[in-house]
């Protein structure tokens, strides 16, 4: 399947990762890498190549590349997705489900192309960047006498205010996290706190449980999953503990936290009294 | 309109009768600002059209680029080539205002003047977000996100304290705060304005439908 | 000595080949930089002699007045009357060295510019900075920017126009100047020294944290 032999061992991998910032760079880099088409790449030895190149990260000390794999999961789904919607016959479309994959690819094809694209221009941006660096612009600071002619400033703060609007500065601005569509998602969503909070509420009798019985009234398996989730937010959160006897055993859950689970829901602003 | 302009012609007067004129009036005023200035608050200030004015500023960034004009004012713009030194300075029409820039050719001795506005080099992720961001814009996270692959959160509040990027409001929709390009970024790229960018489309073959597809929600 | 000259002539040599020569070179440096710059500086700059550029200059100041003079570089100082049109901004040796003012004969149209649009009252962005700076003094711009998550620098410049800050030494890693809040600014605010600004809560964050981010080569 592959065009060309694969390249020896000492290469290593050859998509240059420490510049990749993320799927679309690294499947771009593999395309022209490869220099055929995305059909004709062989996922598996892809894969090969990178998992030993991940391993030479590791032997060599490299603390990221449990970042690089994640971000290869994704490029590998993206490039599966890609390769499935590829192989169908490009010829007419039979029937509303061949159109729905001819989409898809297209999708990702149009989204791989723009990615390209703004790479490209981010090329110039950068080259205009640098060569417009050259060029000073005058910056001078009013002289004396006009510089007196500005209005007198209006002031009206008092040291009190003023101190407020420092605070106000100086306070970090936590960005809001980057919105993730939830569209698609049809079930009815499971608050992961509402969960611990019942969890909580359980585990206040005073003896461990196992995970068997905080889920036996759960019912759909969203709500499992949502109380799995909630359980690993407690633990973080130091108010649980885990144990279990061997692999695939049991899993007991103590609390180990205060007695309310309710004050770390303080800043949900909840209050059951 | 002709109330207006004869307004304009009291204060046009006193400034024709000084020597070098309006032209000379112009570049007094461009000596002391730190940002560049719009047509129309020249014109505002020297008492002339907007049109005059413009005309009169690309008389001045010829001269400075070493096409003589003896002729005082509206003077015709000619096709002629340098005839004289350029000068080490250059007038240029900058995020829509004009401005006075040293020339390229002198770059390598002004630097050594110049420390400030020497901002390091940007990234390829900053560059690459920057460059989505100003075709977008106004854009949120989410979608450069999308386009670019990957998160961009760090680097779009680099962005932002480099002052390349400023909020622009919130999505109506989703309320996701929204991006965009900033004046310091035109300034920085030396363009009149965000049309001015280079087109995308040569750069995205076969894609005359892009529009529906990137609006589609990832 | 001599060392020093033949180090000199080379850097002059590829000057003069540049469009507009030494002269412009001069020009060029001039036209950026807010301070008078001495002759010796520019001298060492340009790659010729003191007197060389001495007369340079006085050639360029001529220039700007008036006096045409079609010659390149070493351009003799001719006692002929003014021939051109004065440019609107002209070349003084002050204290200190050379530097490029307006004209003072367009002193009235600067001052229209300059009062044109000028608001008494210091904008929301000012006023923050501002507040970072009073209560973070000494402190770089960088650090500000990096606090206030956009670019200060030209409300930087302005709060330094209106007299509310003022530079104080540089820092002695980054070599980067540092501001802190001026007399007049404790004056407005009715204080008598800056320890007397309220206290702020303790857990605010100080500048350790955003060493790292700030220092990200973005």
């Amino acid at each position: 399947m592959a065009a060309r032999p694969k390249p020896a061992e000492s290469a290593g991998f050859e998509v240059r990762l420490e510049n990749f910032s993320g799927p679309f760079d690294l499947l771009l880099g593999l395309i022209s890498k490869h220099e055929m088409d995305i059909t004709d790449v062989a996922l598996a030895q892809v894969t090969d190549e990178f998992i030993g190149y991940l391993r030479r990260l590791r032997e060599a000390g490299a603390d990221w590349a449990l970042d690089e794999a994640s971000e290869f999961v994704v490029l590998a789904a993206t490039l599966l997705e890609l390769k499935a919607a590829r192989l169908l016959p490009a010829g007419e479309a039979e029937n509303d489900d061949d159109l729905a994959l001819l989409e898809t690819r297209d999708l990702l094809f149009a989204r791989l192309l723009q990615y390209k694209a703004f790479k490209e221009i981010a090329a110039i941006i950068g080259d205009r960047l640098e060569s417009e660096a050259e060029r000073f612009p005058r910056l001078t600071a009013l002289e004396p006498h006009f510089a007196a002619l500005l209005p007198e400033l209006l002031w009206r703060h008092t040291p009190e205010k003023f101190a407020a609007l420092a605070r106000a500065a100086l306070t970090p601005r936590v960005p809001a996290p980057t919105a993730v569509g939830l569209g698609h998602l049809h079930a009815p969503t499971v608050d992961v706190k509402e969960q611990s909070e019942i969890i909580a509420a359980m585990l206040a009798v005073g003896h461990a449980m196992s995970f068997r019985v905080l889920i036996a009234d759960a019912a759909t398996t969203l709500v499992v999953v949502a109380r799995f989730l909630a359980l690993l937010d407690m633990f973080r959160d130091a108010v649980v503990a885990f144990e279990q006897a061997g692999p695939l055993g049991e899993l007991q859950v103590h609390w180990t936290g205060a007695f309310a689970y309710k004050e770390l829901d303080s800043e949900s602003g909840m209050d059951r009294e | 309109m002709s109330r207006e302009n004869e307004l304009m012609d009291t204060g046009s007067m006193d400034i024709v009768n000084l020597p070098g004129g309006a032209k000379a009036a112009l570049e007094a005023v461009l000596m002391v600002t730190d940002e560049p200035v719009a047509e129309a608050q020249l014109a505002a200030v020297v008492g002339l059209g907007v049109d005059q004015v413009g005309a009169l500023l690309v008389a001045l960034q010829r001269e400075y680029d070493g096409y003589t004009s003896t002729c005082n004012d509206a003077c015709p713009v000619s096709a002629a080539p340098a005839t004289a030194a350029p000068r080490g300075f250059e007038l240029r029409k900058v995020a829509g205002g004009w401005r006075i820039y040293s020339r390229t050719d002198f770059a390598h001795i002004v630097s050594r003047f110049v420390m400030d506005g020497q901002t390091a080099k940007l990234t390829q992720a900053a560059l690459e977000t920057l460059a989505v961001i100003a075709y977008r814009q106004p854009v949120s996270r989410a979608r450069v996100s999308a386009i670019r692959g990957v998160n961009v959160d760090s680097v779009v509040r680099s962005l932002a304290q480099r002052g390349l990027i400023e909020e622009s409001g919130t999505d109506a929709e989703s309320g996701a705060v929204l991006y965009q390009s900033t004046h310091y970024f035109l300034e920085r790229m030396g363009i009149s304005s965000a049309e001015d960018l280079p087109q995308l489309a040569p750069h995205l073959p076969g894609l005359e439908n892009l529009q529906d597809f990137e609006d589609s929600s990832y």
